[in-house]
């Protein structure tokens, strides 16, 4: 199987209705994952352990992006990593299992929540240590271009990755050597619990944190990643760039999640919980908050493609039902499947 | 006189009154302080308590050069394996530069990090990478095992004019524990007994001393007496107080939640197959974590990590004694 | 057949030999192959062999996601400190990714470093860090002491499906030496009888083989054989060699280039403790640099490390003889 | 004794014809040193261990530099360090014996070349590994900052070092936090033997290296680094800047290096010695280095104070002397000094 063979973007074709109505049901789809995720933790409490990360808000950008791209082509994100895999065409049943630590996981279990890897749809991973994928991705493209079949690789990051020096060293070697890859920060405005202003000194300046790309004489763009389309055409000129050997590009996404940054972190004994984000409880802010879940993408474009007539409302419920279904069964599985053995990682300590 | 507390409220007790006490202590770090009713942020204001950015290298190295310009910075790093990201900031730069200046500059800070978070947080986020630091020359490194250890040793640190790594274990973090009133430091290089006993001795630290310490309780209803060692700094090392335990009991086994070859474990074999040769009756025994990163999933986790059951078969072992059926 | 090469050619000629033999091999990293007439550049093209900005974590990770996507990179460091700038590169993202995917990617890498330049290049540049990598699960370390083993090393490591730190010495990069001629590969994990003895068996590594085998023939003039073992790769271990040794000589001193307590002696002490302590008719005895960083001058210099001395007074001591008067 | 009490840079005073006199006794002092540094590989071999980097060439850009601080500012460097401490008044006699190794040295030999310390005139050493004294700078200039005396740091660094991911993560906090700090990177066209255009992104598109303050909102400035009096007018509003708590600056100082990087490396045995400049070494571009060294910032500053009637030519060849006589005299001391105590080295591991 080579790396990235089975990408499910379909990033070839034009953006028509059918195309737009994937792109929902892929939002959709993820959606539904992450809330189930989450209920996880008060309906089945001590089933998921260790930390959680929720792709809640992101979903238009996520999807945006992967619908860009093709067979062959691959992604690299940070731990908070449910969404790409599913849009990518990755098995729910399996990821469900995996975020339930059971045998039948994506990784048997031995992964989790935070390093999701499904290479045959050009899911390379998660990384938990904030930025250290990034020159992860610069590799796979530096792959890309001496394959020189036209693939590009795309690496999720935070705003609050953008911080680490990894982030810097990455973005000028791909800029210098002119890498296959799209940087694509989703800009949340928070790392955990500190807002951009206190952290980055772009934002802190009221400047977009593209700006960061005049750094490494890239192309550096900001777009509403609440808006698939817009993010959509941002991804397609990105790539097109990427693909004709042009160089990089840092797509700024700008995004809000719905969720606190994850679930509780305490040792166990104590039930974890996925506590009020952290702009009410942190900073008592329920306004941007509010705000922000008025904006919530999913129902956005739900409603667009219903007013645009691209989507009938009774077909979108309906494939909103299928994939509650979908989703009923992939917990079902992950939660009727078994443990993985005691001794099953020792195979896997070295290739 | 005491107080009960959890385990890391005593590590911001002893934050705080040293914050307290000396203006030039400095505390900061990520996701810390960002909201104006932080506690710390209201009493030590904005000069001495910040938040950072995600920026590892810039957080200890600026801890490094505020030290060297005369403060005393305390850098909340979370959890260990960030300190990776800023390795050379942590044992090839501040720890160096008083030997390298010939003592015209010091270092004095702290660099706070937990590690061992084995409960799910699966391969990159439950490291025990203490060892890779304990033979840094110029760098101390405390592992607390208890809430008093806790105050008591960050007391120390902070105090300290040398770069120290004070690693707290994430599994103790709500652990109660008694911590004596008023000013509290607890000497570096001083292993503590935390139980006595005359058959056996083991060497554990962090978590593990507690694993220990219930296969001392177990193996005591039978008539074993097992002596808990706990160095608490594992650098410096109290290699005599280990020594003198096993001149007495002859038996050693060691616990700890490293990998073999990355544990405090193997370095005191080590000491004491140099320096207490004599003194052993039988092999010593190391129980470690098996060589594998640590799984998400639960009862792989656990295969890997050493146990009561197993730290118990080891001291049999160790005495020849026969195994109990479970 | 074979032929007389410095260790730093067979190095090379090992890279060079395996880009011949397999084109997913890539060879980068900082200064080299900056100018058109640069050899490698002009065998294997820029496609294959670049140069990097100073951007350790960036090259290391670069490899790292070469490695997922099928190639096979070889990243050239020059001083094993540099790999502590991009430390979580080396011991927390490509060593776990094959465990955590459950087999799913494999990252095949080889990160080359020189370590223990003491000559003169003083604090940040001269450590023998070794030990801190050898008990990462997932991760290979190889630290070969002659021209063969440097070629033989490196051709498996190159092989090898794992992410491997390969250590050479940089005291030795011009010492000359037989390399057998064609196709050579070394295992990992096999340790190296660099002589053969029946009183004592020394362990040493890199540059430090040589002061072990300087010692060794210093005493046999004496009388006194000693073996002397090189691990060849720390990680793997060939433990069972040394256990064997130890076993027919009943006595151990070790020999390590790093301090006490980071070195790969207290780890190969600890494990002869544990598995061939009936074996020992006296204590085990290391011989490490002092706890100290290394001087820029050289008596400073001099003094905290392990020499032929130094190995000779503890063979004397471990089988009991009467030193013999300087 | 307090940290930068006796920084001698006379910063507070403007640039008359003393100061310009000044300013260029300490360029030659520096030049001298070097040159006696490096013939030291062949008058006295084995005299000098290890690696050494020599100044020479960015002495204008060095001196413009120092000449803007005053007491209580502080500097840190590279392990290119010679320079700063002799013009912030460090004794020549002690610099040399530590770079010979000697139990009079500064550091007691235990420093070395690249180690020099000298805190007490505000000197606070030179760091061997690329980028990793940024921050050290940033966390001094936080010292300065709650201090509110107005006191400055000034960081020095090359231009190959603004690739290291530390040099990123501090510049973000340094501006975040409105540091007073200046970070002047000595652009000398080269690391090691790399071209910027070979390992820069900026550099690979032509642009200035300053380029990068863009990323921090940062203020961004390309100076003339072999014209003192340039420097010195760009350090000036630099430090202003910084004074006055509006942060910092990224100050890019365009140098030529006039020796390569620095002394032959290899194990002992092999005579160590400086080769020729890598312009010619390894890409064979003589032409390069000759118009350099026609630029040299050391006479080109001599003749203008001459022609500008500042500085007499007699006076100048007084000064000049004098400055050949200090270093005459600082290796003779060095030369005569002995080794440090073989056990001398274990009473600083810990402090
Ligand atoms: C090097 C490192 N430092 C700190 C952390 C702890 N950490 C995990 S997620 C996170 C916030 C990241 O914020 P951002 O990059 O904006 O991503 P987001 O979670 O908002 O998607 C932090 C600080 C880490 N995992 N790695
Ligand atoms: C982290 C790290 N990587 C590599 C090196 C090796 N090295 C020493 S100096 C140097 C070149 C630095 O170039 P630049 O920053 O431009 O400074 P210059 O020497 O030109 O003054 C390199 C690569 C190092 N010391 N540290
Ligand atoms: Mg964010
Ligand atoms: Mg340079």
């Amino acid at each position: 199987m080579v790396v990235g063979e089975t990408v499910d973007g379909g990033g070839r074709d034009a953006l028509g209705p059918e195309r737009l109505v994937w792109m929902y049901t892929q939002m959709y789809r993820i959606r539904q994952f992450e809330e189930r995720v989450k209920s996880t933790f008060t309906e089945h409490p001590g089933t998921i352990r260790g930390h959680t990360h929720l792709a809640d808000g992101a979903e238009a950008s996520i999807v945006g992006c992967i619908a860009t791209l093709a067979p062959g082509d691959q992604v690299l994100s940070s731990y908070r990593c449910h969404g790409y895999p599913i849009a990518l065409g990755s098995d729910t049943k399996l990821m469900m299992a995996e975020i339930y630590g059971k045998a039948t996981g994506l990784c048997g279990g031995l992964g989790g929540s935070m390093h999701l890897y499904d290479p045959a749809r050009g899911f390379l991973g998660g990384s938990g240590i904030v930025g250290q994928h990034l020159p992860h991705a610069a590799g796979a493209a530096w792959a890309a271009q001496i394959r020189r079949r036209g693939e590009v690789v795309v690496c999720f990051f935070g705003d609050g990755a953008s911080k680490q020096g990894a982030f810097h060293e990455s973005l000028n070697i791909a800029s210098l050597w002119k890498l296959p890859v799209v940087y694509v920060m989703e800009n949340n405005r928070y790392n955990a619990s500190t807002r951009s202003d206190q952290e980055d000194a772009n934002a802190a300046a009221g400047e977009p944190l593209s700006t960061k790309a005049t750094a490494y004489s890239m192309e550096g763009t900001t777009v509403d990643g609440g808006d698939p389309v817009a993010v959509h055409a941002t991804m397609v000129e990105a790539l097109a760039r990427a693909r004709a050997g042009e160089g990089p590009t840092l797509v700024e996404s700008l995004v809000y999640r719905l969720s606190a940054h994850g679930n509780l972190i305490a040792p166990p004994g104590v039930p974890l919980h996925y506590p009020e984000h952290e702009a009410i409880a942190i900073f008592g802010n329920r306004a941007e908050y509010e705000s922000a879940l008025r904006g919530d993408p999913v129902p956005r474009f739900r409603h667009r493609l219903v007013t645009d007539g691209v989507l009938g409302a009774s077909d979108a419920d309906a494939l909103e039902a299928a994939a509650r279904e979908e989703i009923d069964e992939s917990q079902r599985f992950a939660l009727d499947s078994r443990l993985p053995e005691p001794d099953s990682g020792l195979a896997y300590v070295y290739a | 006189m005491s107080h009960v507390i959890p385990y890391v409220a005593a590590i911001h007790e002893a934050i705080r009154e040293e914050m307290d006490r000396d203006e030039r202590v400095l505390y900061f770090g990520q996701n810390m302080a960002t909201s104006p009713d932080d506690p710390f942020l209201q009493a030590f204001g904005p000069d001495r308590v910040r938040v950072t950015p995600i920026s590892e290298t810039a957080e200890i190295g600026m801890a490094t050069g505020a030290a060297m310009a005369g403060y005393r910075p305390v850098v909340e790093l979370y959890m260990a394996e960030f300190t990776l990201v800023a390795a050379d900031q942590v044992v090839n730069e501040g720890s160096r530069f008083h030997f390298m200046s010939r003592g015209a500059v010091s270092v004095p800070m702290v660099m706070v990090a937990g590690y061992g978070f084995t409960c799910g947080w699966a391969g990159q986020h439950t490291g025990s990478l203490y060892g890779m630091f304990m033979g840094v020359p110029g760098l101390k490194v405390a592992m607390p095992s208890t809430p008093a250890d806790a105050k008591g040793l960050m007391t120390t640190a902070i105090r300290d004019d040398n770069p120290v790594l004070y690693f707290h274990h994430y599994l103790l973090l709500l652990t109660e524990g008694e911590v004596p009133d008023g000013e509290h430091a607890v000497p570096f290089g001083v292993a503590d007994v935390k139980r006595e006993g005359s058959d056996l001795t083991i060497v554990a630290t962090g978590h593990t001393v507690h694993t220990a310490l219930a296969a001392a309780e177990t193996l005591a209803r039978r008539g074993v007496s097992v002596e808990v060692i706990d160095p608490r700094t594992i650098a410096p090392l109290d290699v005599d107080t280990i020594l003198a335990s096993v001149a007495r009991t002859g038996h050693l086994v060691l616990v700890d939640q490293a990998t073999r070859h990355a544990s405090v474990a193997a370095v005191v074999a080590a000491e004491v197959a140099e320096l207490g040769f004599s003194s052993l009756e039988a092999p010593i025994s190391m129980v470690t974590a098996l060589d594998s990163s640590i799984a998400y999933s639960q009862p792989v986790e656990d295969y890997v990590l050493p146990d009561e059951h197993k730290v118990v078969t080891a001291v049999e072992k160790t005495l020849g004694l026969a195994p109990v059926p479970a």
